[in-house]
């Protein structure tokens, strides 16, 4: 019911919100507030008040669920919440509300409809995070994107139709090839078991011939590493990302990111565990291609939502490599990265984002040596790009390590050369520190009156900031919940080292 | 028989150019008549006698009354003949024409594959009537809707 | 007490919370209370700690304060190991940290970021204790980038200067370069022994790999790079003269006395390896000889007084670093520690003239300062002389036992040792040229240049206690701390036996006598009454020859580092950045959306709108299919 | 009685059919091009009849009737817009009716 409960709270409070800007245009974020809260606080004092109860497989489930949808193909509402979902939901509540927290002031047209696809975007999202059966997943896959891609194509910035369309058509055309994958699945299902299924557990047990293995892995592939992305397949980011506002952009890039790694730990190796390991010096060296390759690129860029975007690729290189390296220290690495880059890029984002509604630019030219006129806002800018960079003591730090070392166990090649991504990263980072905050002073004259940052950005700021801390001097706590479903998936998708 | 056949059929193929290449629509529209009128003889001379009743009476009657009435309301005058005759240049229609020559050559070259001889024997109404109140009733209604949804889209169009 | 090993890191640690917690609206003196009080007790605690550990006579002692990553075999805590070694790193860390502090106070007195200053400064200091008393490498690894992180705030202090962030960025990315090798060699260890705990390691390498083997050399190599990085050695040793952007305590506690001799604790700390990798052994012993010989000539040509400091530091860790690749473990440790002592007073004392000039730089824009800044001039000949290790001074005690140990090397020994004692040689021309340039002579300071309202008469002596009290502690500790003896012979009981080596008598009076030859060749240049009239014809005769010229600017130039690496790999980097500024990846996809933009510019040109065409081309269909259909 | 060639039927057909494409190749006249069309859609009358006499059958005359339904609608709704066009471009010149040009 928990997860039932979380979906519905949200797609309900968004119906409310949209609804509710007929009263009072202040009334929608209200709405959201509370929906989001009461969301949270369900989670919170689930999982503090359960421990995970059922035993399936070797899995270790909080939940595990299941109603009858449409029966006559094998399509239930099956969810479930282990350690990795858990993990995931909680930031991305959290996330939702930093979320919010960025469009409190932000968004002022369209009120309503605009936490509406709020709302649903992180509804879309726990499904995500949740469903177990297929058919359901894609169902989460899709509500996830639409109001996303309305997000950024109505309250985006200047170029916002563009990037909106490269989104949806990027987003659309991996989920074709996703669909495509899970349907060949269930009607395999339906040629040995005769029946179809779109269950987790019972695809697990489809035996797919070698060819036909590769070519649904790499639907499945394509279909996550789009989102997360890849390198090659990233272009659509770094639009999407600067021209979505910035609750649109803290999302995608705390949250929506993360759906590909997610799908990636939990369907692609689990369900091809041979055609994933022979795939995965190949996933392995595209992942230290795009660390590479995006902190290249990052460095060259004058926006500077645009830079954080690309360094956003850059990380989820990490990711990749922990992921492909498919043991305990890579797969841990992934979840830490993904949490801990959740909070950094999200802050960064939200920074941009400030900077934005002050200065009316996102180009670094026009914006020098800001710590003089903003010191907290500075300071705050140096803490997350730090933490980008690595920084021992972080969270992020903790998942590139432990990725990097479990991919060394598997890959010597593209590690010592993802490796290299360490010093990259702290090239453009600094560039960026250089070049906005230290020096002399210059911004666009007329918005010389900006102010510092405001309450809600700062206690925004200081939960992240207290996050990231925390995940990085005691990353046990997270690693801890995450290890016997890890320890689980690994399980099925055996031949990964 | 064959002698009818053969007659009319030089007149509809004389009548038919004539309506092609003249510049006086009315000219135009009784050549027309003239054609279907020929065609409505083959028709009887194949055999076909109600057929060549409905040819004579819808098409060269009732369709080409028709024409003939807009035309009236059209008045065109001299002024379009002369434009008529302008737009008829040789380099405007020897592409076409000698496009359409090669499809008259490939529909010969199929058609001539076959020798069979036509034994007109004639089929009346009574045979006609049986089949299309028989297996064909589906397709009277549908032509009748047809008639229907022409009447009410003509008069619609032509309503100022 | 030893239990409370944790409160260590955390008293400079709360110190740094309390001052970013602060947005800069304490006090002065209270930030400076917080600020040099945290370092302060922590060096009471490291006393009282050091005291508990040698009375208790134990080897090492060890605390795990809480679990940090537990996965798979992995298993790191936040734990902490006490042996001798790292106690005379706490003790320098905590001691000189504490006295450099408490002389910050003083300096950076008109500074309006006072507070951000003492935090960041708080922060180093606990970074490094992190880095020395860490039991495993990622904790050490933590502090490590930790102190990276410090070093890279603090020489951009003054942030305003964009080439002060230049010297920081390129402290902090070249040290990363270093990082970087090490947190591979980190990776490997890991993959091959299945653990990370330095004591471990120490145990397990020796079981698992045999002396010389692959894994070891690769093992041990890549953590040299990593100490390459931070100790600013060959070929990673650029960023160290720039990082002089920074405030003068900041070079003193960072660049001198502490981070920068991480890279010897790293190596001395993991000893092993290398023993069992002697060829890369060898490389740091050479790498520490090429350091020594290329600072040391650096150092002549240079200008800057900060800059002659920071090129006498590479190379006096190049001297460590020699000690490290013949084995001479303790040695290294203890000039470390004499290294950090008149190093540490050199700096300050040149900060003291710098701040007196009005942060004037230039050597030659000084002169005469002897009696405008006696204790000044006193503690840099105190300073200079353990540098150069003009006998009975701390800096003799130690260079002498890594010359000696230099000289027992079984192969190269006489090479190893001729370098060392050439680049005592030039250790005494460039810091004695230094104090004669600056302190003899007369004065070239023009006030008006520098500040227009002051007149001459500025140029007096700082005379706050705070930046007395620290001079003075140095300079006693320069002088006699080479009578202190460092306990780390049990952390390297099982090694460095070669270091009493027998030699004869004449090459050790000759050791002992080549640096004072270098002073007194140095007064002949620089120093005899007044030099500009002997010793700068010389000089200029020699700037003048073709030879001398060019061997000149390339000395100067740090022979030509930097600008092979701008030109290598900076300039190489930007120009792939900028082309590639616009992503070829995405111009592909764009690619995709380009050709369909212009397929359908060329179809839409067949609709032209015109019903006949229209139809002659659905004609020509025709034909063409009946005519496939019939002539087929 | 003698037979006429079922071929010379069809030709006859076909010949008419393309004269009517001619003309709805080359016309401009609105009008000449709905003539056309009407001869093309006789000349397809044409040849059914032709084949109901060969094959013996009604069904030809069957479609006959279909297509003459087919050509009276269309002549209705044709003429219908050839008013209009002539209200609104003052001209029978199909040439000028090229909106849709892409």
């Amino acid at each position: 019911m928990i997860v039932l409960a979380l979906v519905a709270i949200l797609f309900f409070g968004g119906a409310i919100a949209w609804a509710s800007e007929a009263l009072d245009a202040r009334m929608p974020r209200a709405v959201a507030l509370l929906s989001l809260l009461a969301s949270a606080a369900v989670l919170l004092i689930f999982c503090f008040s359960s421990s995970p109860g059922v035993m399936l497989a070797g899995g270790q489930w909080w939940v595990l669920e299941s109603w009858a949808w449409i029966p006559r193909f094998g399509i239930s509402l099956l969810v479930g919440v282990d350690g990795l979902s858990l993990l995931l939901l909680l930031l991305t509540l959290f996330l939702g509300l930093i979320a919010l927290g960025a469009a409190w002031n932000e968004i002022q047209e369209r009120v309503g409809f605009f936490y509406f696809n709020l709302l649903w975007t992180i509804a879309g999202v726990v499904g995500v995070f949740t469903a177990l059966d297929l058919f359901l997943f894609f169902f989460f896959w899709e509500v996830m994107l639409i109001p996303m891609y309305l997000i950024i194509a109505i309250w985006g910035h200047e170029n916002r139709a563009y990037a909106a369309m490269k989104f949806f058509l990027y987003t659309q055309v991996s989920g074709l090839l996703l669909l495509l994958a899970i349907l060949t699945m269930s009607y395999l299902h339906f040629v040995q078991f005769s029946r179809f299924s779109f269950d987790y557990f019972d695809l697990q047990n489809v035996v797919i011939p070698g060819a036909l293995q590769t070519w649904i892995m790499l639907g499945f592939f394509v279909g996550f590493a789009t989102k997360l992305p890849i390198f090659g397949l990233h272009s659509w980011l770094p639009d999407a990302h600067s021209q979505a506002p910035t609750a649109g952009s803290v999302l995608l890039a705390g949250v929506l990111l993360k759906t590909g790694a997610y799908g990636l730990i939990r369907f692609t190796l689990p369900l091809f565990p041979e055609a994933s390991a022979d795939f995965s010096s190949i996933a392995m060296t595209i992942a230290a291609i795009g660390i590479l390759y995006c902190a290249k690129v990052a460095f060259a860029q004058q926006d500077i939502k645009r830079l954080i975007a690309y360094t956003s690729v850059s990380h989820m290189g990490f990711v990749l490599l922990g992921i492909y390296a498919w043991n305990l220290y890579g797969l841990q690495g992934a979840v830490m990265t993904m949490l801990a880059h959740g909070l950094s890029s999200a802050a960064l984002f939200m920074l941009a984002g400030g900077l934005q509604a002050r200065f009316h630019t996102r180009d670094m030219e026009l914006l020098n040596g800001l710590w003089v006129k903003l010191p907290m806002l500075s300071a705050m800018a140096l803490f997350f790009t730090v933490a980008a960079v690595g920084m021992p003591g972080l969270g992020n730090f903790i998942g590139e390590f432990l990725s990097l070392l479990g991919a060394f166990q598997s890959n010597r090649v593209a590690t010592i050369f993802a490796a290299l991504g360490l010093v990259l990263a702290a090239v453009y980072s600094l560039w960026v520190i250089q070049k906005m905050f230290h020096g002399q002073l210059r911004v666009p004259s007329q918005y010389a009156s900006a102010g510092d940052l405001t309450l809600i950005e700062l206690l925004c700021y200081a939960l992240m900031a207290a996050g990231l801390v925390w995940m990085g001097m005691y990353p046990q706590s997270f690693l801890d919940v995450s290890e016997v479903s890890l320890l689980y998936l690994q399980s099925l998708g055996g031949g990964g080292e | 028989m064959i002698f009818l056949f053969y007659t009319a059929a030089i007149v509809a193929l004389i009548a038919t150019i004539a309506v092609i290449i003249s510049t006086n629509v009315v000219h135009a529209l009784v050549y027309l008549i003239i054609s279907l009128l020929s065609v409505a003889v083959i028709f009887f001379a194949l055999g076909a006698p109600f057929a060549a009743m409905l040819e004579a009476i819808v098409y060269a009657g009732a369709i080409m009354v028709l024409f003939l009435f807009v035309m009236m309301m059209l008045n065109l005058g001299q002024t379009t003949q002369d434009e008529e005759k302008e737009w008829m240049q040789p380099r405007l229609w020897i592409g076409p024409v000698t496009l359409v020559a090669l499809l008259l050559v490939q529909m010969t070259n199929v058609l001539l594959t076959q020798d069979v001889d036509l034994r007109p024997i004639e089929v009346g109404v009574l045979e006609i009537s049986v089949l299309l109140f028989g297996p064909w009733l589906l397709a009277v209604e549908l032509a009748s809707m047809l008639l229907l949804a022409g009447l009410v889209a003509a008069y619609h169009l032509a309503k100022k | 007490m030893q239990n409370w090993i944790g409160l260590l890191p955390a008293f400079p640690l709360a110190g740094f919370v309390l001052l970013v917690l602060s947005r800069g609206r304490m006090s002065k003196t209270a930030a400076s209370f917080i600020g040099a009080g945290s370092v302060g007790l922590a060096f009471v605690l490291a006393v009282l700690i050091s005291i508990e550990f040698l009375n208790s006579g134990a080897q090492s002692f060890s605390k795990t304060l809480w679990v940090w990553m537990q996965v798979g075999e992995l298993d790191t805590g936040f734990s902490f190991y006490l042996d001798g070694l790292t106690l005379v790193m706490i003790l320098i860390i905590s001691g000189v940290g504490f006295l450099i502090h408490l002389y910050s106070t003083g300096f950076m007195a008109d500074d309006p970021d006072f507070a951000r200053f003492f935090s960041y400064m708080n922060l180093f200091v606990a970074s490094m204790l992190v880095l020395v008393l860490a039991d495993n490498l990622i904790l050490l690894y933590l502090g490590w980038e930790g102190v990276g992180l410090c070093s890279y705030l603090l020489i951009g202090f003054w942030y305003q200067n964009p080439a002060n962030g230049y010297a920081a960025r390129k402290a902090f990315v070249v040290t990363r370069v270093g990082d970087t090798s090490m947190a591979i060699g980190l990776f490997l260890l890991f993959s091959q022994l299945g653990s990370l705990n330095i004591q471990e390691i120490l145990v397990l390498a020796p079981s698992q790999w045999s002396t010389g083997s692959g894994m070891a050399v690769a093992a041990s190599a890549l953590l040299l790079g990593g100490a390459v990085g931070k100790s600013a050695q060959l070929p990673l040793q650029t960023w160290l003269p720039d990082a002089m952007a920074g405030p003068t305590p900041i070079s003193a506690l960072i660049h001198a006395a502490t981070m920068v001799t991480a890279g010897v604790y790293l190596i001395a700390r993991t000893h092993v390896l290398f023993e069992l990798a002697p060829s890369v052994q060898l490389l740091v012993a050479f790498v520490g000889l090429a350091t020594l010989l290329m600072a040391g000539f650096t150092a002549m040509m240079q200008r800057d007084i900060k800059r002659i400091l920071a090129y006498s530091t590479i190379s006096q860790i190049g001297y460590m670093f020699l000690a490290l690749g013949v084995g001479a473990w303790s040695a290294a440790v203890f000039h470390l520690m004499t290294h950090a002592f008149f190093k540490a007073l050199l700096f300050l004392a040149a900060g003291t003239v710098i701040l007196s000039l009005h942060h004037e730089h230039d050597i030659f824009k000084m002169g005469a300062m002897r009696r405008r800044l006696p204790v000044s001039f006193w503690c840099f000949i105190v300073g200079s002389a353990a540098l150069t290790a003009l006998p009975f001074t701390s800096g003799f005690y130690s260079k002498d036992a890594i010359l000696l140990a230099a000289l027992a090397h079984p192969t190269y020994g006489m090479l190893l040792w001729v370098g060392g004692v050439l680049g005592a040689f030039m250790t005494a021309l460039y810091s004695f040229r230094l104090v004669f340039v600056v302190f003899f002579g007369s004065s070239h300071y023009a006030a008006h240049e520098a500040a227009p309202h002051d007149d001459h008469a500025a140029v007096v002596e700082n005379t706050s206690p705070a930046m007395f009290f620290p001079l003075l502690i140095l300079a006693g500790l320069s002088l006699f701390g080479g009578l202190i003896s460092v306990p780390v012979d049990a952390v390297f009981a099982q090694s460095g036996v070669h270091e009493e080596a027998h030699v004869s008598q004449f090459l050790h009076t000759l050791m002992i006598l080549i640096p004072i030859l270098g002073v007194m060749i140095s007064w002949l240049l620089y120093g005899s009454v007044p030099y500009e009239k002997a010793g700068a014809h010389l000089r200029q005769r020699l700037v003048q020859s073709p030879l001398g010229g060019w061997l000149n600017r390339f000395w100067f130039s740090g022979w030509g580092m930097d600008k092979l690496y701008q030109t290598l790999l900076v300039q190489a980097f930007l120009m792939l950045a900028h082309i590639n500024r616009k992503d070829v990846i995405d111009i592909a996809f764009n690619g995709t959306a380009f050709v369909a933009r212009f397929a359908n510019s060329a179809l839409v040109l067949t609709q032209t709108g015109n019903m006949r065409w229209y139809a002659i081309s659905l004609v020509a269909g025709l034909v063409i299919v009946i005519g496939l259909g019939v002539f087929r | 009685m003698d037979f006429i060639p079922y071929e010379h039927g069809l030709i006859l057909a076909a010949i008419l059919f393309v004269c009517g494409l001619v003309g709805v190749l080359t016309r401009r006249n609105i009008v000449f091009v709905l003539m056309s069309l009407e001869i093309m859609l006789n000349a397809c009358g044409l040849a059914f009849v032709v084949a109901s006499s060969r094959w013996q059958h009604a069904e030809g005359q069957v479609m006959f009737l279909m297509i003459l339904t087919l050509a009276a609608a269309e002549v209705a709704v044709g003429l219908g817009l050839i008013i209009q066009m002539y209200r609104r471009f003052h001209t029978v010149d199909i040439s000028v009716l090229n909106e849709m040009k892409g």
